[in-house]
């Protein structure tokens, strides 16, 4: 019997991404599994059920955990979980940190879960780095946001009615959504500054036509991800943004430390000095926010500042980050594939690294030691 | 006095010369090449000497006294109108 | 040392002088020393040419090369600018008499002394007599047509008969002494040089002003083959080089100059004697666009001070917002200060130049808006108008019966020249005359926009 | 006594934009009037009263309606009018064809108004043409809204999780806003097709990138502006634009006639072919919309398009719209003023154009047949 | 019709043809034809020579001529077109030789016959007997070293001084010989020719493969100038002009080839005689980063028929993506296909080529990403790669302890020719050494991006 | 025999010729181009040719022959070696 992969529907509302695509859906056909999907699985996302074609078997809330792979976009609800099989492999955006009730359940079911935010980023895993995709749209997509709100223009414009000076930008945080928002805000005709701690950064900003703020602080740390500053660096960094905080019209922030909440970079103050009818969009909302005033998942308005903090951005982009985000399942998933049948290589940095619970056992070392177990 | 081919020799590759030397010239330097290239034939000016230092006749002298007398106009002439013109190339900065 | 030696050394010398100083003179980084090197090798010539054996008369020679340094230094020192062409053709007739004059020389000693010339040596003397005489009595004419002395251009029906009879008569003349040598008479030459002046006058007579910088160049040319053929009569390398080097070189000038014209050679001396396109003055009547060459602009550019760059709607047209910056950027290698000035309405929709300024990447700072500007025009060496029309034109300022009277414009012409690239005779979207097209110190540079700016890019990079 | 120059503050909660910015009161100021604004005034545009410096009289609600110029953004209220002497000078975007009662009570009252929308569109009006400067506007933010809304990228992206294409995106209508749209697309990446009745539209298109939908219905109108369409011209287009509405993700329509309805450019049909997820933007939703569904001031989905048509953009972008009406204002006045005293020259054909009412007339003739008077 | 001046007429002509042949020769258009026109001035110059009045031998001449152009026919048609350089070399000697030994034949006859020569011919003969002796047997030494016949580079102490000394010898000889002239003994003059034999052998012998092109450039140019010399001494002007015109064209040409290899003429000739740099093979060792002029490339794309350009995060670093749409537009203009071909993870962030090349303007339909194209690369001509690395790395396919391995990569080796574009040695995002830059059909483009596009570009306008 | 001056003259002129010509060529055709003019100064066989044709003894007819032989493989050789590597600029389309 061909492998059976199934695709529940999400069960947070704001979630309007989806596991799977029709053009994904095809080519895993083609790989020889069975596919089956909840109804209604990709509406959110644009994808009706019909666009899967016949040889996808639509099925109902409780069938879909039954197969021995299942594609999700976040994390399953415990009683969900406790629907699928021992052995069963789940792969999703799990995030253990937020959902250790999950994780136990996971364990104590014998799932071999696999985490997606967990994948090394090697060279060869590129294809199946969630975070990257899903930074990209998110960096794109928090100009879009900043423009919106912004109450000024972004371009310079030359009319008869006076000539309006370029919107100043600054980014503070040059990871792949940091360059994106770079890349787009340039697009829109904006002056845009960038902002990072690791010095690699300055080229990549630069190469995007974004002018880089130089600091004496350098904080490399391991994986081409940064470290977290001393207080002394972090005044020094303070005071060097200040300024050009100030003089911009619109801050997006993206700075994060993996495993650690997210920097804070501007605080009160420095949103004080910004003038009216500024913008500040806080990516790193989801890791509380590189802005003292950040309430993640709000838009709240400090001073004639609005400091908005959307969680779940790629949300937004259902159908692109959809695609994107089923193309890096599909990725994993064929690496553990071989002539149909389901084959987990333990010594694949990839598949080893990802992988948050197997067998009862809680791989995942931090996880674990957040658990107590 | 030349043997034959020689010359012809000489004033095939003098024309060739003369030819490549302009052949890629700005239009902006038409005017004061044409005036320097007017320069350059006032060497008639030698000419016009050696036949005032053999002129013998006074019929030969007034000739070769006009001759010397034109040469010379358009030797001088020449160079200082080329050397006005080219003026403006004075300050060849940024190379 | 041997003087003959010392002679031909120098005269070896001053030919590769001139052939070196030629090829400094036609690149714009290295023409001025190239006529200060051939301007040596004639010091260099003229002097050792005082050693020749046997040397006479050389009080008189000292005092006619005074004589005409002198006069030919003070007119050439005092001529305005704009007067430079007819000095040219005044000094290259001037070469052409002398050249001429050694031929009478030799011919009348020849035919008063029996002094003996090979047959091949007479002939070039001959020929040489008759160009040289040609360019002298040509180049004469040229002068007073520029300097206005004639006014008015000679046409009438037959002319090209009259003149190849003419033409003939010469040709028959000139056999005859060849063929008669030592025994012809002395009439029989001062005849032939009379009708090679009169024939001379002729040819040009014609001709009209805006054409003459061709003919002269034509005229130098031909001075330059008279005294290589003289040379040959006298055995002077020198001469012979150097009029050779010269006749080679002008010829082609003269081609390209045509060309730069827009005519063939042919056209400017034959086809209605130029008298079609214009007549009267080399200098473009007021009120007339007067083109420009990529070339020429390239130059103005490359040594201005400041330039000031204004796009229209005609940038956004031919798309050439890429190229007008990458030429900022080469001007700027320069150390010309280039700005950018936007007209509140360039283009078709509020801020359509700056959008495209941001597409090819001219930074923000460079760019200024009317007000910023309008008083910056007079410091301008250059300013450089590509696509733009209505919101340059003077007019607004000057007609209130103009449709755009009152809107306020670009004082493009306040700057000290002002280059307008357009593909022809295009009106702006209001369709008004543009009184800025016709001033003095404008020049049209006509074809598409990315096209010419294409073209400026690749002449600036030659300087 | 110098002339005095007051700016009410705006009644419709809406309207965010004010009628004078602190640069313009400077340069008001220079030229010798005297100035008075109603309290918070520019608040809603971030310019709060004391930005406009010392010499701007505060005032309030009654006392700002006593002056010899009063600037406004949109119509006063009635009892407002009633409030100013005869012989005031009133400008503002008065859009007379939906106020008639305003007018009336600006005709009794003898108030000299003018009406910035009726400017004519003269070479040298164009300084005061708040018509192009507000579209200039809408054009721009109508791409962004559509951006936001819209579930794909706009531009192309090549990534490890895929390639993405570029949206396709349509512009209806090639004036003012039509062709800043069509800049805004472009600079974010889209494929651009624009339309329009106007030949001469073509070239300004393409000179900023966009492919333009050739047509061979010609409807040039007077000054600048098209014509209605025949039946048949109507016919015709919509054959020929539905395949290029089906295709796209995108469709943003301006299309106007002076003085009429907005033109019905897409229908039903032509919506229920787009793909789920794209959007449209109706910029003439003030004038009833180019979209047959379109709800003039909201947003709704049909079939998974999203149909957004809203009304008074410029709006949302307040600070910039602020100052080129102002501009645009200040151009006006200062045409009328001489040495610091109010003149009007109704030889000048922008001041008699744009003159609604003076003196106890109707001076615009179309609004004197709409009233009947 | 008198013989003497049919041969002059025809030397004439073809020196003409000479002339304009190699004109011709000097641009990629009229090259084939420049060969061709050289040709007929060849023939015409052979065939008159026949008519040499008092012609004996003629028998001989035409066996001897017969056999020497079939076995160069033969050996030319056969040699392999990597081949090539030594063929060059060898059939130059052959001409230097023929040089030595008309001044051989006139050396004995003067001896022998005490048929005198004056001095400056003598002195001419002999200068170009030493110069075509050298360049025949370095000549030959530069074959054998090509060819492989001599694998190692001969160096020892001394080699300078030693060569100097013979030099000397030399010299003292030929003035002996000059001074003694109709006296000379038989023997003297054979010493000479012995001992330039040597001399050319000792010069040539240390220097190293890399460098032979240039020293046979510069063969090539010494016996133009030994047949210059010979021309003298036998009164023949094709020989002159000819010989000289190859003198002079052939010393610049030695010198431009040693520009190309950023070396001096001297570096090349005796600073350690080029060995420093590579010994051995002329062709390049596989394995070794192979450099190229941004002309050839210019030459090999604008003739191409498919070209695939492959952007990396070096593009983005040097801004070089409005350069790059500029290049491909004039290849588009010269019916060459050009394609974009994006990897996915090129740049630092997804989609940062497609940025780039948007803002540029490049249109979508070129852009190809990797799933797209990698089919093409073996039908491309060219492929340039300009700033990328990783994401051409070839080890990513075959090396599994690398820490790319695993990664897709776009198939830039698998096409006909690879030119990179990078600034020098820099590696990749990775670190890791790339394959293809060391591949036998990949050519480094060293500069940064931006301003070898643009001399890419200034090439391809001059195609 | 030529006089003196006038041969140098000659010589400087083709010297400059030579130059000119060649100033502005691609590295793509510098070995074609020296093979060209290799081929070019093949020209010694005419020279080679008279020395052949005026030799009297043996020995200056051995001498001679080898000339011819020598300069006769320069001129074939280095034309097909020439033409041969001048192929690749056949197609000369776009232009
Ligand atoms: N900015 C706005 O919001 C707006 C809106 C509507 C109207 N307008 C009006 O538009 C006008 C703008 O003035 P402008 O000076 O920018 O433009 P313009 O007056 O329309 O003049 C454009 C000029 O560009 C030339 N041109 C067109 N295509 C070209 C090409 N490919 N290469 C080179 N030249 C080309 C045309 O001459 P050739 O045909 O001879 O080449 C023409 O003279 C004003 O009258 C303004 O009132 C502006
Ligand atoms: N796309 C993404 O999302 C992303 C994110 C993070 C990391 N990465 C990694 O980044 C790499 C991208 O590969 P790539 O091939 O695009 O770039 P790359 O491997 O980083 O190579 C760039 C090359 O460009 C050259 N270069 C730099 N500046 C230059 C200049 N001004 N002119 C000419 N050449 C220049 C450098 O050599 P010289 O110094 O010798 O000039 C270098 O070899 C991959 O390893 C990928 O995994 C990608
Ligand atoms: N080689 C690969 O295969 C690969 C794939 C994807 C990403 N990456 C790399 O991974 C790295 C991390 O990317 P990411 O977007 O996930 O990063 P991230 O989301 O963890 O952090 C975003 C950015 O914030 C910066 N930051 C942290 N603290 C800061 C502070 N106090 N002030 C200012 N900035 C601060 C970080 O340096 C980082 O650039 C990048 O170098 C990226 O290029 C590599
Ligand atoms: N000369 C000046 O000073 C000046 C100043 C500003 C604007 N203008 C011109 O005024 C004109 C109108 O500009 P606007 O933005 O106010 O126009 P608008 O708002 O009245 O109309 C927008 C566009 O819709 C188009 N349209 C109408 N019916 C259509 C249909 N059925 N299908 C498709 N398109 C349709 C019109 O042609 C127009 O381009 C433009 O030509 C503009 O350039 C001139």
């Amino acid at each position: 019997m061909p492998l059976c992969v199934a695709v529940p529907k999400e069960q947070t509302p704001s979630e309007r991404r989806c596991a799977l695509t029709p053009d994904i859906a095809k080519r895993l056909l083609q790989s020889g599994v069975t596919l089956k999907i909840e109804q209604g699985m990709g509406e959110a996302a644009f994808f009706a059920d019909d666009r899967f074609g016949e040889q996808v078997k639509i099925s109902d809330k409780k069938d879909v955990w039954q197969a021995q792979v299942i594609l999700t976009v976040q994390m399953p609800h415990i009683d969900d979980i406790q629907k699928m099989a021992a052995g069963t492999v789940l792969m999703g955006l799990l995030s253990p940190h937020q959902h250790l009730e999950q994780v136990k359940a996971l364990r104590d079911g014998k799932i071999t879960a696999l985490a997606m935010e967990l994948v090394p980023r090697i060279s060869r895993a590129q294809a199946i780095d969630v975070l990257s995709s899903q930074a990209a749209i998110a960096g794109y997509k928090a100009v879009l946001m900043a423009a919106d709100k912004a109450a000024v223009f972004f371009p310079m414009l030359t009319t008869a009615a006076g000539t309006i000076r370029p919107a100043k930008v600054l980014i503070i945080g040059a990871g792949v959504a940091g360059l994106q928002a770079i890349a787009t805000a340039r697009r829109l005709g904006a002056m845009v500054e960038a902002y990072d701690v690791r010095a690699a950064t300055k080229e990549q900003c630069q190469s995007l036509g974004a002018k880089f703020i130089d600091m004496p602080i350098k904080a490399e740390g391991q994986g081409g991800y940064a470290r977290e500053l001393t207080a002394d660096e972090k005044k020094q960094q303070r005071d060097i943004l200040a300024q050009h905080v100030a003089a911009s019209h619109v801050v997006i922030t993206t700075a994060a430390i993996p495993g650690r909440p997210s920097p804070k970079i501007i605080d009160k103050a420095m949103v004080e000095a910004m003038a009216a009818g500024s913008v500040i969009v806080d990516l790193a909302a989801e890791g509380g926010g590189n802005c003292e005033l950040t309430r993640a998942g709000e838009t709240l308005c400090h001073n004639g500042v609005t400091i908005h903090a959307p969680l779940n951005v790629t949300s937004q982009m259902p159908v692109h980050a959809s695609e994107m985000y089923a193309k890096n399942l599909y990725n994993l998933l064929i690496l553990m594939l071989k002539e149909g049948e389901l084959h987990l290589d333990w010594t694949d940095e990839i598949i080893a690294g990802s992988t948050l619970t197997h067998d009862g056992v809680i791989k995942h070392a931090a996880t674990r030691q957040a658990i107590g177990a | 006095m030349i043997e034959g081919f020689l010359a012809l020799y000489i004033f095939m590759l003098a024309a060739f010369t003369g030819y490549e030397v302009i052949s890629k010239v700005p239009v902006i330097l038409h005017t004061p090449l044409m005036s320097g290239s007017n320069f350059v034939h006032g060497i008639v000016l030698v000419g016009a000497m050696v036949a005032l230092g053999h002129a013998q006749t006074t019929l030969e002298q007034a000739i070769g006294f006009l001759a010397v007398l034109f040469a010379a106009g358009n030797a001088v002439g020449g160079y200082v109108v080329t050397e006005r013109m080219l003026e403006m190339f004075k300050s060849s900065k940024g190379q | 040392m041997d003087i003959k030696l010392l002679i031909e050394i120098s005269y070896f010398l001053a030919a590769v002088l001139f052939i070196l100083g030629l090829k400094r003179m036609s690149s714009p980084v290295t023409a001025r020393s190239g006529i200060v090197w051939a301007g040596w090798g004639m010091v260099l010539a003229t002097l050792v040419s005082f050693l020749y054996p046997q040397m006479q008369n050389v009080g008189l020679m000292i005092l006619a090369i005074g004589l005409g340094s002198v006069i030919a230094y003070v007119s050439a020192k005092k001529v305005a600018m704009t007067d430079m062409p007819q000095m040219i053709a005044l000094y290259n007739g001037l070469g052409g008499g002398a050249a001429a004059l050694i031929a009478a020389v030799e011919l009348i000693r020849m035919v008063g002394h029996g002094h003996a010339l090979i047959n091949t040596v007479l002939l070039l003397a001959v020929v040489g007599a008759f160009i040289g005489t040609v360019a002298l009595s040509g180049s004469i004419i040229a002068f007073a047509k520029l300097q206005g002395l004639i006014r008015r251009s000679w046409n009438f029906n037959g002319q090209n008969q009259i003149n190849l009879l003419l033409f003939a008569l010469i040709l028959l003349l000139g056999a005859v002494i060849v063929a008669q040598g030592t025994h012809s008479a002395l009439w029989l030459v001062a005849g032939f040089f009379v009708l090679a002046l009169v024939f001379g006058v002729l040819i040009t007579l014609p001709i009209g002003g805006a054409d003459m910088p061709v003919v002269i160049s034509l005229f130098n040319a031909l001075t330059g083959l008279a005294v290589a053929f003289e040379g040959f009569v006298l055995g002077n390398a020198a001469m012979i080089i150097a009029g050779t080097v010269v006749g080679s070189a002008g010829t082609l000038l003269t081609q390209l100059m045509a060309k730069a014209m827009n005519r063939s050679l042919a056209n400017v001396l034959f086809s209605g004697f130029g008298s079609k396109t214009s007549a009267g003055s080399g200098e473009a009547v007021t009120g007339a666009m007067k083109p420009i060459e990529a070339s020429d602009v390239a130059v103005m550019m490359g040594y201005a001070e400041n330039v000031i760059i204004i796009p229209g709607y005609g940038m956004a047209v031919a798309q050439a917002q890429h190229k007008i910056w990458e030429l900022t950027k080469l001007l700027q290698a320069r150390n010309v200060k280039v700005k950018f000035a936007i007209h509140p309405v360039a283009g078709r929709m509020p801020g359509h130049m700056n959008v495209l300024l941001a597409e090819a990447g001219v930074p923000y700072d460079l760019i200024f808006d009317l007000e910023e500007i309008n008083a910056d025009f007079p410091q301008s060496d250059v300013t450089l108008v590509i696509g733009a029309n209505d919101v340059v034109n003077p007019v607004a300022r000057t007609d209130p019966n103009s449709p755009i009277y009152g809107m306020p414009i670009l004082n493009a012409d306040k700057s000290k020249n002002t280059v307008v690239i357009k593909r022809g005779q295009g009106a702006g979207f209001s369709g008004v005359e543009n009184g800025l097209f016709f001033a003095d110190n404008t020049r049209m540079l006509y074809g598409d926009g990315q096209k010419m700016v294409s073209e400026l890019i690749a002449q600036v990079k030659e300087l």
